[in-house]
This record gives structure tokens, C-alpha cells and sequence, in this order.
């Protein structure tokens, strides 16, 4: 509770957004506040201005393009992924969004907050990856796209930087993939011990969350049980040790899951 | 928290020391730093502004050299403050030839971080200052870099 | 466009407007009770957890601790002061009672409107639609297992 | 000339109204709902005074350092704040807390700030009054507070070391009290036994109830006459003033609190006392209100968690049938950084030495500590849930070790009813209860029958089934003589509550508790008491909402804590209504010219037995004796206001035996668990649960329920994810909900309850106090994990808190969980 003083604008368009974030460094986007309100009420955070994105039409769109490529409003919630009939070309999608916290949070959080914020229990993160997922962000400079697997950098922290904003989330067609999620979490549906990711079609990609500060991607040659875990093995994993799992619990879990995940997914995937 | 590791540096060994002993190349290598004052060649301060994503976090860190024996291991202690944030560390660094005339460092850190920080959770905490501390390498293999071909 | 530090919000609660100038740091709950003075709407944590200070935001429930009173410049808002009509209670409120679904009252404002947002959206849940619908909601006294009962018989059209 | 005038000639008719006689024991709806479920209740952050300031406090983020100075200027300097407040301020202006132990406890000196050394991280070292809560919290980190760290201490079972950092050097030792306790004849027993059973270690964790209300107060300050107004949620402001009055060096009237609507407290509000005087300092010195709201971290960071203990060198003599002789066991309680409540768990754990067993021969070597940890207070089954826990892990770990089936054994080992009362091996009796009754109910709720079968059916889907029993007594109205065990010096002894039942000028009853109900629904079940004693509905009486120690209904030990209200709270007000009644009989007899035993009361009314028609209503009583008394005879001693003291039947404690009646009722539940675990992750679920509860007669079934519900969700929430673990530099790592998991609607299983009611021989409608359930949940689900993990090398349980890390753990290694258990012929 009881924020450091900070500034408020709530921009009518993108274009007003970007100027405002490029005015000043210490100047953030708020989403859904999820995340970021919480940061500063433990006034880990302080920005100096948040520029306020919930007025902004043009980043709540859902569109599902000709060839199945869904791209996602930034500002879309998760209420809405699950709810809508575009994102059912990607069941998975509203099925991970109806595993995220609870129904208030679901009714504000944003896919676009959910993987800036990148904390790295966040269920998008991993999943965006595995989907291969690319990401649209405009500066002042202009807009250019940042695959998934390049968009996280650390805790907090993603190819979106100061002065740039996360506009839209393009999701590839499926093309016959299957795709699963498995968890452990603290308690049913909360905070993710770890989580995994899977997208089989061809090649599979495999995408554990909260072993590190960004997902790590494995790439397993094969579906295969034996070969799943043995790929999750070689990755190396270094998974912080904490009061809900120790490192070495971590590790199992992301054997264990992966396994299921990939096992899930190919069941799902359509030949 | 304990955290430890390897790094290879394609310097010398007397390059890599020299420059973990200079302290306006260590200051390089801290996350944010914004002023950096040398008090004695055991004793530095720095206020800096360590990036969080989210916004910064602020702290003003006091450097003392604990122990060496040069070309080969350093201790240092680093002791911060900001508002209602507390972190101390203890980093050991052993430097050794490794074959082919570069460097190796066997480094370990141990963090320890109050405040609001910590009631943020477990979940962010420890990735945070992992990630902090590899930036720290990656600057450090910069620098010696630097000194290297600036040498 | 400037940012700004402090602003003018009009807001509609329980079907009256109120402006008011808050500063832009002033959680919405805080507004809500320390400016509106409408003290139903409680909080438990610090964290976005608990779900004490539950409201409905433009008929969306959502915790009141993680949005800005300046966010809530033309919302519409229902709290739990809102509920009963000309002295009748709400059928959620009276089922709570009922069913022995309260005992410090604490959680109950912020529960109730989970119940409503949830009745208001699905006629017929389920129970474990019910127990999902208050996922986001913590209550520390009485197990929930009144809870759900209570809000499945307003569902059943018992109360 | 009055037209309310009444003679026999002419009484009043009033209109017929509907009485059910008989409401004790039904179910009537409770008073406290339509405010509550309107948002009209009243909770400590709801109050507002003109000018008021928002204290918030500056607090260690170091476990354990000396404070070198202390810089409020900058703070001071800021627009909007009125003062601030420091531990120096506090030690030349407040006399330590008075402490309860004998030395070295006795010796710690405790104040409302840290003074010169913080010993806890998140113990509070100044304080900030603002104009805004924002401000406030602005303004403390102004606050420059300068530390020299010093080692910490965490580890209670290190706290005795030479090397161990001492937190108080007053005490010169991190030992609060220790003493031994040798009941029955132990070394007998171990020569009776045909085996005894060896545990190295058992730990009961650290967690809280962590009510949803955190904790907070305005505190008034009357210069005129130098008396403060606390209005807050302190759940016990008699024994808050015991140790705040002498701080503040006033007499005890100089206080006066006050209290609403609590939302929650479970004990975890029973010492605000330091938060309350640093308030009270701020009011007077500022000449304004203060108001302090404590926010969820804080309340996990720096108010109070459940006593940590450790048994170690466990023996337990047991016969080849598995009968159970009784133990032997060295108890480490882990107080954290100051005594406050404590030691009074020392002893309380005794109120339910053998737990619910036939146990005769017990020796305990107990121990309490100082760590560097927020301070302990009680916390729903204060210091008896820890007992009663290690008594189940004995009867499953003897089971397990032996090969027995636990249901048996508890069979075996259990108290009969027809031993009723029994008298514990330490003086305390078991008034009544069947408990082989309760848990044949809770197995067949189970469908215990069907167990084996749904066993191999769970393996066919890759899961292990499991069953566990927990049984547990909750033991009610403390005589609190037992503190004179710890320490012969105290003067406290037996226990009391008050009521004040009052008919008022327009005929409204009103009764006054003295006890500070958060949520336990005292107003309907008083009002229940009431209404059948005076022959009225509880519709008809108004029972006061909270609290307030200018109302004058309140004694020593008023409050609500360790499950008395159903004995104490409701003698108090059967005595008052009594009281009452017999004015009003006499009263009515006087207008209405006859003897008080001709006179009954009903339906509203005083009436003559024999001619109903000579009739007063309740509103005709009131009005004569408060407005209209002119000719009633001179003798009459009637002031239809009634106080009443209950005082339960208690003698003081044979202290050198350490022996007696500790408290008056004890209800027991039975809880069976079902659980499926996961093999590979050791994630686990419950997949059936039934609990059994046996109150006595029970004056509102459903509250009686409600408790059972809330309390089984406790002890599920602590027997699988919520711990207060500390790290070596004794950081908190679950310091708010982020990592404190409290179970939320999807975490709760199908629960099944029942109920036996054996009624109390020693209280009014033989009830018992009740509500603490005595950690059921965590013991059952201990014993479900143990008894689910035995096809994979029979680990053993041996925490109280198994979060899926902990189980994967037994599954991975079943050998290391079982190394500190053994089986030796004696």
C-alpha cells in the first residue's frame, strides 16, 4: 500500500504513449497494474510517470488472420483470451490464461503486462516461447519485431526498454501443432514452482519457466519420454533454491513435466 | 544467498588483476553506477541505481578490500544501503593461467539483501541478484578486455 | 499531453457520482474508503492476494488495491454498500447469513461481489465454477464450505 | 400522573406475540450478519477523528545489531508530518513490559521501541506521524537509522551453545524459562514395556493464523484528565492493560478500550501492547489523534507467529498389543525475540499432557529460547495444538513401527467414556467425551470400509492413497493458576468473564459482554441465553456489538481467547439475566401486590401464574424503575441492571508437583483425511476428509459448525504450505501472501462433519468451549502422508509442515526419513 508520489497520464493514442514513455527514462507503461502496482507498493519500484494504456482501443484487439496468425492487443486481458472466439484457433491460450491467479486478476491483467512484467513465474512467458510467438514494438524510433525467444532479458525486464512499448503479440498458425502446459504450483492454481510449455509438431519446443530470470527453450530431438528428460537434463538447469522447492526439486519437476507436457502435446497435435 | 562460478578471460592473468585492482574500472562493472569516489586503495564508495525493469533501486555501497595476494585472490566486501534496503556482499575471486595464455576466475558471491526487496517475494528475489551478478562478470570481461587491447 | 500529479475523477459508485481531487499515488482503495468514506470495502494484504477489497469496475470484479483512483475517472463501481436495495438485502446477502457463511465479516463485502460477478455472468455454476469464482477471495474463518453453499442456493434460487 | 401507572385492576394487555420457548440450541440467525454483510461493521481502519496523524513505523532490516543513531530531522522536514517518536523518547518515558517468567526471562527488558539493539528483522525503531497515510510512510524512510550488525540467531536448538549470540544481555542467556516435569513413574514404565520406541527429533513448525484484519488502532488522548481512548483490535485489552498501564506508569482506568467488529484474531491480537503504547506516547506528545493501520507484511514481518518447538530423544514405552505407557521427551520452544505472552506455553501444553490417551508415565524436560524471529503469541490451539500433535505423530510412529493398524491402537490407548471424568497423570480432568465414538463416526464418513480397495484403485492411476487420523482435544476455560507452575511469584489464578444484563426505561433488554468477540457470534448465542430465561425472543434483546472497558462488564481475564466463551461468556450471562429475572419477579411482584415466586416471565411479559391476565410488559417494568418509582415500597433493592462475575470452580495448582485442574472443559474432534499423492512430484491432494466434533450440548449448532470448517481449514493451511521459515541472517522468506500460501476455495477438499455431544457435568447446559480443534487437519494429514508413502520404505513424518518439496523428499529418500526412528526391546 501508499505509493511513492508518481505521475499520471493516460494517452489517447499509441503514437501519445510513446512520447510520453520517451519524455522520460523513469517513465512506465501501466497495464492491467497487476504486477507493477504491487512492485510499488513494496516500493521496490518508483517510476516516475506511468502512462496509463487502458484507454487505448487500438491494443485490445483480438484478429485472427486468413492463415490462422492470431495477433493479440497487448492490452488484451486474460478474461478476454478466454472468452474469445479468435483465440480458440489456439485452445492453449485460454487454457493457460484460466490457470493465471484468479478471476479479479484475470478481469485486468493483460497478455502484454504478463510478459513485460516477465516475472519469472508468469505462465505467458514460457508459453509465448513455445508457441514462437513474435512480438511488435514501437518507439519513438519506429516498430520493428522481436521473436520470443529473444524478447526476455531478465526479471522485469524485456526487449521492450525505456521508452518503447509492447503493442502486439502475433501468435503463428498452429499448423496442426499440439500444444500443452503443466505445473506444479503453491497451492491449486497459484504461484508456479515450475512450469513447462510444450509446442510438438515436427520439431518440439519445450519451454520451462521459473528455473531462471527468462524461459529456457529445449529443443528434445523427439517426443520421446526418455529423450525429453534427457534433454531437459543436458540443458543444465540452475534453478533458484527457495522456501518453495529446493534447487534439486526444481530440476526434477522440470524432467517430470516436460515429459508430461510433450507427452500432452503430442497426443493433441493433429496430424 | 551463496552464488559461485567460472569465467574465462582472454587476457592475462596480470591484466585481469590489475584491473579488479582499479577501482575506476571495477566501478564500470556495477549495474547503474552514477558516482564513484575512491577513499584509500582498500576503501571505495559508490552510489548506484541498480536497473529492477520496473524502476530502479538505489543504493549507496561501500567497497572494502579484505584480502589479497596479487595475481592469484581477492576478497572484497560490498555493504549497501537505500531507503529501508539492505545488501551486503562478499565476493572471493581466484584468478589462475589457463592453458593457452588467457585466464581463469573461480569466483563466489554471497548476497544477502533485506528491505523491501525481500517482501517482494522468493519468486524474483534470487534470479534478480543472479542476474545482477552476471552483469557484473559480463562488465568485468569487458573492462579486462578493454585494458587489454587499450594496454 | 502532460502527466500529472494530481487530478480531477469523477466517479460513479453505487449509482451516485462523486468528484473528487486525488493524488495520482492514491490507490483506489484508499479512495474508495478514505475519500468516499465507504468503509465496506476492506483490505487484508499488501500483495494483490486476498480479495477484501473486491469491487465491480464497470460490472468487472476486480481488487480495488491494484488500480488507481485516477484510473477510475468515469467507472462505475458497485461496492458492497451498494447490494441491499430500499432496505431489502441483496439475495447473496441474506443466503450469507443463512448459511452461517460469515463469522468476523471481514472478507464477506469483497466475497460478495465475487459472488455476484460470478452469478451475474453464469446462472447455473457449478461447484467448482463457484470455488473458482472465489479463487481470488481468502477467508480465514470459515473454511469456504458455507460459502459455497450459501452462494449455490442463490444460484438454486433458494434465498 | 403518569397514564403508565399499573395496578391490578388495570393491567396493560399487550398485543399476543409468538414465543418459542427453548432457543439455546437452535439455530437462530445470527445479529451480527446484517451489518456485516452490508459493509456496516465497524473494524479498527473504518474509524476517523478530526485531525488526526497515520503513525507508520521505521522498522530493522537487520535480525540482530545495535542501533548507533538515530537521524529524524529529514523526516521532520517534511510538509504534512507532526512527529515522530524513538526508542530513547520510549525508555525515558515507558517502564519496560512486566514480564511473566522467573529469571533469566524475567530480567529481558521489553519496550514499545527497540532500545539500543534491534533483535528481530522488521522489529520497529521509531515511528512517523503524518497527515496522510502516504506521507507517513514517506516520511519514514527519511529516517536515518544507523546499525552495527551482530550474529544471528535462528536455530532454537543452537540457542544454548557457548558460542551462541546472546539477544538480551540483561538475561545473560537465551533461555526464557526451562524446567522439568516427571509425572506417574517413568523408569517403571520403560521396565513394564515390551518395547520402547526411539524418535531423535520431531519438529512443529512456525506459522500464524494470520487474520485477515491486520491489526491497528486511533488512539485519543484526553489531556484534561490524562486518560486514553484505544480504539483498536486488541482481543484481550483486560491483560493488554496489565502491561500497558504499568509502562505508561497510570493507573489501569486511564485506558479505556475500545472495540467493534474484529476481523479475526485467533490469539495472534493478544499482544498489540507494544504498538498501542508507541500510539499512546505519539497522542499525548503530539496532542492529536494517531492512527496505525498494520499492513500485511507487516503483520507477517513484526506481530506475532505460533510457538516453534522440537521434540527431541523421544522414548516410548509400548507393550506388544500396543498398548502405550506413555514418553519421555526434551521440548524446545523457540519464542523468538521477546517473552511477551510467554512463557506461559511452557506449561499451557500441559492442560493436555497424554493428549486423548491412557497414558500414565510422562517426563518432560522443557525449554524455551529467545532466536532472532518475530515474537511468538498465542495462536489458535495456543501451545496445546503442539502437544497434541506430537502425541498423534507417537501413536502413528508406534503404529508404523510396530506394524499395527493406528485405528486400533488409538482404540486401545484412548480414554473411554466410562473412565469420564479422568484425571491426567498432572492433576488435569477430562470432564466427559467419547472419543472411540467420534472416530468410528469419522470413519465411516470416510467410508473407512472401502480404504484398501481404493488403494489399489489410486495405484492403477499412478498415485498413492493414503489415510490419516487426527484426534485432538480443545481444552477450554484456563485456570490460570497454572502461570504460578512457571512462576510462584505471580498472583493469577482461576479465571472470570463478566456480563451486565440491564432492562432499560422503554423496556429493551440489553445485555453487555465483557468479552471481544471477532466473529465467534457472542451476540446470538447470548442473546439465545437471554431470551429463554426472561421468556422473550432474541429478536427482543440487544446485545452491545464490542467492546468497551468504560461499560464496566468486563474483569481481569475478559476476552476471547482459549475456546471459553460457551462456559465463561455464557455464565457470565445466564448470572446477569438471573440476576435480572429475580428483580424483575420482584419488581412486578410489589406493582402487582403478590410474592416474587408467583410471578413468571413470558412472552414479554411478568405475570401471575395463576391469572396471566394480571400482567406487566417488560416496557412497564423498565418505565417504573427508571422514571415513575414514586410509591414503591422503600425496600425494594431493585435496579433491573445486573452485572454478574462467573468465576469457574478452580484451586490453585500444587506447584512443587507442578500438578491440578489447569482448565475446566476439554471438547475433542476427530479428523480423518484422505489424501492421493502424486509419486513422482509429491504434489498431494485430499480427496476426502470428515471431522467429528464433540462440544457437549451446543447452544447454536451452526456456529459450532462454522468453528469446525474453520478450524479443519487451519490446520490443513499449516500442515501443507504455510511456514514462517527464516534464512541464517534471519530474513522472513514468506513474508506476505505472495509465499504464504493460505488455502484459498479450490485448495479446500470435500469436507464431511458430524457430532457427539457429551455434555459438561462442570457448566451451565453442559457446554464446552470450542473452536481451536487442536491442529486436527495438520496431524491428520502427517498421518496420511506417512501411511500413503509405506509401500515406497516406510519414511517418517517428522515435521509438521510437508509442502510437496518436503514429500518428494520422504519418496526420494525413505532411508534418511527414517534414520532417527528405532525399536529397541526393553
Amino acid at each position: 500500500m501508499l505509493l511513492r508520489e508518481v505521475e499520471y497520464a493516460r494517452p489517447s493514442s499509441v503514437a501519445e504513449a510513446v512520447e510520453l514513455l520517451a519524455d522520460n527514462p523513469n517513465a512506465r507503461p501501466l497495464a492491467g497494474g497487476q504486477t507493477l502496482i504491487n512492485v510499488m507498493k513494496a516500493r521496490v519500484a518508483s517510476p516516475e510517470v506511468l502512462v496509463d494504456l487502458n484507454g487505448l482501443e487500438e491494443l485490445k484487439g483480438i484478429e485472427l488472420g486468413g492463415e490462422g496468425t492470431l495477433e493479440l492487443g497487448a492490452m488484451v486481458t486474460y478474461s478476454q483470451a478466454m472468452s474469445s472466439a479468435e483465440c480458440r484457433a489456439r485452445p492453449i491460450l485460454g487454457e493457460v490464461a484460466a490457470q493465471i491467479a484468479d478471476v479479479q486478476v484475470r478481469n485486468r491483467g493483460t497478455i502484454g503486462g504478463n510478459i513485460c512484467a516477465n516475472d519469472p513465474t508468469n505462465h505467458l512467458p514460457p508459453l509465448l516461447v513455445a508457441l514462437g510467438a513474435t512480438m511488435t514494438i514501437v518507439g519513438r524510433e519506429g516498430e520493428r519485431t522481436v521473436p520470443a525467444d529473444d524478447f526476455f532479458l531478465g526479471v522485469y525486464m524485456t526487449a521492450a526498454g525505456p521508452g518503447e512499448l509492447l503493442t502486439t503479440v502475433t501468435v503463428p498458425p498452429a499448423k496442426g501443432a499440439g500444444d500443452a502446459f503443466a505445473s506444479v504450483t503453491i497451492g491449486r492454481d497459484g504461484t508456479g514452482i515450475v512450469n513447462v510449455a510444450a509446442s510438438v509438431n515436427g520439431d518440439s519446443r519445450l519451454v520451462v519457466g521459473c528455473v531462471a530470470a527468462v524461459p529456457v527453450l529445449i529443443r528434445p530431438g523427439s517426443t520421446d519420454e526418455d529423450a525429453v528428460r534427457e534433454a531437459v537434463h543436458r540443458a543444465g538447469l540452475d534453478p533458484p533454491s527457495d522456501v518453495h522447492a529446493s534447487a534439486d526439486y526444481r530440476r526434477h519437476l522440470a524432467e517430470v513435466l516436460a515429459a508430461r507436457a510433450v507427452e500432452q502435446a503430442a497426443g493433441r497435435r493433429r496430424s | 544467498m551463496k552464488l559461485e562460478g567460472t569465467r574465462s578471460f582472454e587476457a592475462p592473468r596480470q591484466a585481469v588483476w590489475e584491473v579488479l585492482n582499479d577501482p575506476a574500472r571495477m566501478a564500470k562493472t556495477m549495474p547503474g553506477v552514477e558516482s564513484f569516489d575512491v577513499q584509500d586503495d582498500r576503501h571505495w564508495k559508490a552510489n548506484v541505481k541498480i536497473p529492477l525493469g520496473l524502476g530502479v533501486l538505489p543504493l549507496s555501497i561501500g567497497f572494502e578490500k579484505i584480502e589479497e595476494r596479487p595475481i592469484e585472490y581477492a576478497r572484497l566486501h560490498a555493504n549497501g544501503s537505500g531507503v529501508g534496503a539492505i545488501m551486503s556482499m562478499a565476493t572471493g575471486f581466484h584468478l589462475s593461467e589457463a592453458d593457452g595464455g588467457g585466464t581463469d576466475m573461480r569466483w563466489e558471491a554471497e548476497v544477502k539483501v533485506a528491505g523491501p526487496v525481500g517482501s517482494m517475494g522468493q519468486r524474483v528475489l534470487q534470479p534478480i541478484v543472479n542476474q545482477q551478478v552476471q552483469n557484473v562478470l559480463a562488465a568485468l570481461d569487458e573492462q579486462v578486455q578493454e585494458a587489454y587491447s587499450a594496454g | 499531453m502532460e502527466a500529472v500529479s494530481s487530478k480531477t475523477v469523477a466517479v460513479e459508485v453505487n449509482g451516485d457520482l462523486y468528484e473528487r481531487e486525488v493524488d495520482a499515488r492514491r490507490l483506489l482503495v484508499h479512495f474508495i474508503r478514505d475519500d468516499l468514506e465507504l468503509t465496506g470495502t476492506h483490505i487484508g494484504c499488501d500483495t494483490g492476494n486476498c480479495g477484501a477489497c473486491t469491487v465491480l469496475y464497470d460490472g468487472q470484479a476486480v481488487k480495488s488495491c491494484m488500480l488507481l483512483a485516477v484510473q477510475a475517472d468515469g467507472a462505475r463501481i458497485e461496492t458492497v454498500e451498494g447490494l441491499a436495495q430500499d432496505g431489502e438485502l441483496h439475495p447473496l446477502q441474506q443466503a450469507f447469513s443463512d448459511h452461517h457463511a460469515l463469522q468476523c465479516g471481514y472478507c464477506t463485502p469483497g466475497m460478495l461481489l465475487s459472488a455476484k460477478h460470478l452469478l451475474d455472468n453464469n446462472h447455473e455454476p457449478t461447484e467448482t465454477e463457484i470455488r473458482r469464482a472465489i479463487q481470488g477471495n481468502i477467508c480465514r474463518c470459515t473454511g469456504y464450505v458455507n460459502i459455497v453453499e450459501a452462494i449455490a442456493a442463490v444460484a438454486r434460487g433458494e434465498a | 400522573m403518569s397514564e403508565t401507572t399499573v395496578t391490578p385492576e388495570r393491567p396493560i394487555t399487550v398485543e399476543e406475540r409468538e414465543v418459542k420457548p427453548g432457543f439455546v440450541g437452535t439455530n437462530v440467525p445470527r445479529k451480527e450478519d446484517a451489518r456485516l454483510v452490508q459493509g456496516q461493521g465497524v473494524f479498527a481502519d473504518d474509524m476517523r477523528r478530526h485531525g488526526m496523524g497515520y503513525v507508520h513505523f521505521v522498522r530493522s532490516p537487520y535480525a540482530h545489531a545495535q542501533i548507533t543513531g538515530i537521524d529524524v530531522s529529514k523526516a521532520l522536514e517534511l510538509e504534512g508530518v507532526y512527529g515522530t517518536l524513538t526508542g530513547d523518547e520510549v525508555a525515558i518515558q515507558t517502564d519496560p513490559f512486566f514480564e511473566l517468567s522467573t529469571p533469566p526471562g524475567s530480567e529481558i527488558k521489553d519496550y514499545a521501541l527497540a532500545v539500543g539493539k534491534v533483535r528481530w528483522m522488521g522489529e520497529p525503531v521509531a515511528a512517523v506521524v503524518a497527515a496522510t497515510r502516504e506521507l507517513a510512510r514517506d516520511a519514514a524512510e527519511l529516517v536515518e537509522v544507523e546499525y552495527e550488525p551482530l550474529p544471528v540467531l535462528v536455530d532454537a536448538e543452537k540457542a544454548q551453545d557457548v558460542e551462541a549470540p546472546i539477544l538480551h544481555d540483561d538475561a545473560g542467556s537465551n533461555v526464557v524459562w526451562s524446567g522439568e516435569f516427571d509425572w506417574g513413574d517413568f523408569d517403571a514404565a520403560l521396565a513394564e514395556a515390551d518395547r520402547v520406541v526411539k524418535i531423535d527429533r520431531l519438529h512443529f513448525h512456525r506459522f500464524s493464523s494470520t487474520p485477515l484484519e491486520c491489526s491497528g488502532c486511533i488512539v485519543e488522548y484526553e489531556r484534561a484528565t490524562g486518560q486514553w481512548t484505544l480504539f483498536g483490535n486488541h482481543q484481550m485489552p483486560g491483560v493488554g492493560a496489565i502491561w500497558m498501564a504499568p509502562a505508561l506508569r497510570v493507573g489501569i482506568d486511564k485506558l479505556r478500550f475500545v472495540s467493534h467488529d474484529i476481523g479475526g484474531a485467533f490469539g495472534n491480537k493478544i499482544t498489540l501492547h507494544p504498538y498501542f503504547v508507541a500510539c499512546c506516547l505519539l497522542a499525548r506528545k503530539l496532542r492529536r489523534p494517531v492512527q496505525w493501520t498494520e499492513w500485511r507484511t507487516d503483520q507477517h514481518m513484526a506481530n506475532t507467529h505460533g510457538n516453534e518447538r522440537t521434540f527431541l530423544d523421544i522414548e516410548v514405552p509400548v507393550r506388544s498389543d500396543g498398548t502405550m505407557l506413555g514418553f519421555k521427551v526434551r521440548a524446545i520452544d523457540d519464542c523468538g525475540a521477546f517473552p511477551r505472552y510467554e512463557p506461559l506455553g511452557c506449561i499451557i501444553w500441559a492442560q493436555v499432557t497424554p493428549g486423548c490417551y491412557r497414558w500414565r508415565h510422562v517426563r518432560v524436560d522443557f525449554t524455551q529460547v529467545c532466536t532472532n524471529k518475530s515474537p511468538v503469541a498465542p495462536n489458535r490451539g495456543y501451545s496445546r495444538m503442539q502437544q497434541l500433535w506430537f502425541t498423534e505423530r507417537l501413536v502413528d510412529i508406534v503404529a508404523h513401527e510396530l506394524e499395527l493398524d493406528p485405528v486400533e491402537v488409538r482404540k486401545r490407548n484412548y480414554i473411554r467414556s466410562d473412565e469420564m471424568p479422568y484425571e491426567t497423570p498432572n492433576g488435569c480432568v477430562y470432564d466427559s467425551g467419547d472419543y472411540a465414538l467420534c472416530l468410528d463416526k469419522a470413519l465411516e464418513l470416510i467410508d473407512y470400509g472401502s480404504i484398501e480397495q481404493r488403494r489399489e484403485e489410486a495405484a492403477t492411476r499412478g498415485k498413492l492413497l493414503g489415510l490419516g487420523i487426527g484426534s485432538t482435544l480443545d481444552s477450554g476455560t484456563n485456570n490460570f493458576g497454572q502461570s504460578m507452575i512457571l512462576n510462584p511469584e505471580l498472583q493469577f489464578s482461576g479465571n472470570n468473564e463478566v456480563a451486565t444484563v440491564k432492562l432499560d426505561l422503554f423496556g429493551e433488554i440489553v445485555v453487555t459482554l465483557g468479552t471481544v468477540p471477532q466473529g465467534q457470534g457472542h451476540e446470538t448465542t447470548a442473546s439465545q441465553v437471554v431470551a429463554d430465561i426472561l421468556g422473550c425472543t432474541p429478536d427482543d434483546v440487544h446485545v452491545r456489538p464490542g467492546h468497551d472497558s468504560y461499560w464496566n462488564s468486563h474483569a481481569g481475564f475478559s476476552g476471547t481467547y482459549a475456546s471459553q466463551f460457551a462456559v465463561t461468556g455464557i455464565g457470565a450471562v445466564k448470572g446477569a439475566t438471573e440476576r435480572l429475572a429475580t428483580e424483575m419477579r420482584q419488581l412486578a411482584a410489589a406493582v402487582l401486590g403478590c410474592a416474587p415466586d408467583d410471578i413468571e416471565l413470558a412472552e414479554g411479559q411478568a405475570r401471575m401464574r395463576e391469572n396471566p391476565e394480571a400482567a406487566l410488559p417488560f416496557m412497564a417494568l423498565g418505565a417504573i424503575i427508571n422514571a415513575n418509582n414514586a410509591g414503591l415500597p422503600q425496600d425494594l433493592d431493585v435496579t433491573l441492571n445486573c452485572r454478574y462475575v462467573y468465576r469457574p470452580p478452580f484451586e490453585k495448582p500444587d506447584v512443587e508437583r507442578k500438578y491440578g485442574n489447569l482448565t475446566l472443559t476439554y471438547a475433542n474432534q476427530v479428523h480423518a483425511c484422505v489424501i492421493e499423492i502424486d509419486g513422482e512430484t509429491g504434489v498431494y491432494e485430499i480427496v476426502d476428509y470428515a471431522a467429528v466434533d464433540d462440544c457437549g450440548h451446543r447452544i447454536h449448532p451452526q456456529i459450532v459448525e462454522g468453528q469446525v470448517h474453520g478450524a479443519m481449514a487451519h490446520g490443513l493451511g499449516a500442515a501443507t504450505h504455510e511456514q514462517f521459515p527464516y534464512d541464517e541472517d534471519g530474513t522472513l522468506l514468506t513474508a506476505n501472501f505472495y509465499d504464504y500460501h493460505v488455502p484459498h476455495a479450490l485448495d479446500m477438499p470435500p469436507l464431511k462433519t458430524d457430532y457427539v455431544e457429551s455434555p459438561s457435568p462442570f457448566t451451565n447446559y453442559g457446554a464446552k468451549g470450542m473452536g481451536e480443534g487442536g491442529g486436527a487437519g495438520i496431524h491428520a494429514v502427517c498421518a496420511a502422508i506417512q501411511d500413503a508413502l509405506r509401500p515406497l520404505g516406510g519414511p517418517i513424518v517428522t515435521d509438521s509442515c510437508n509442502p510437496p518439496n518436503r514429500v518428494w523428499e520422504l519418496i526420494r529418500d525413505p532411508e534418511a526419513a527414517r534414520a532417527g526412528v528405532a525399536v529397541e526391546s526393553a
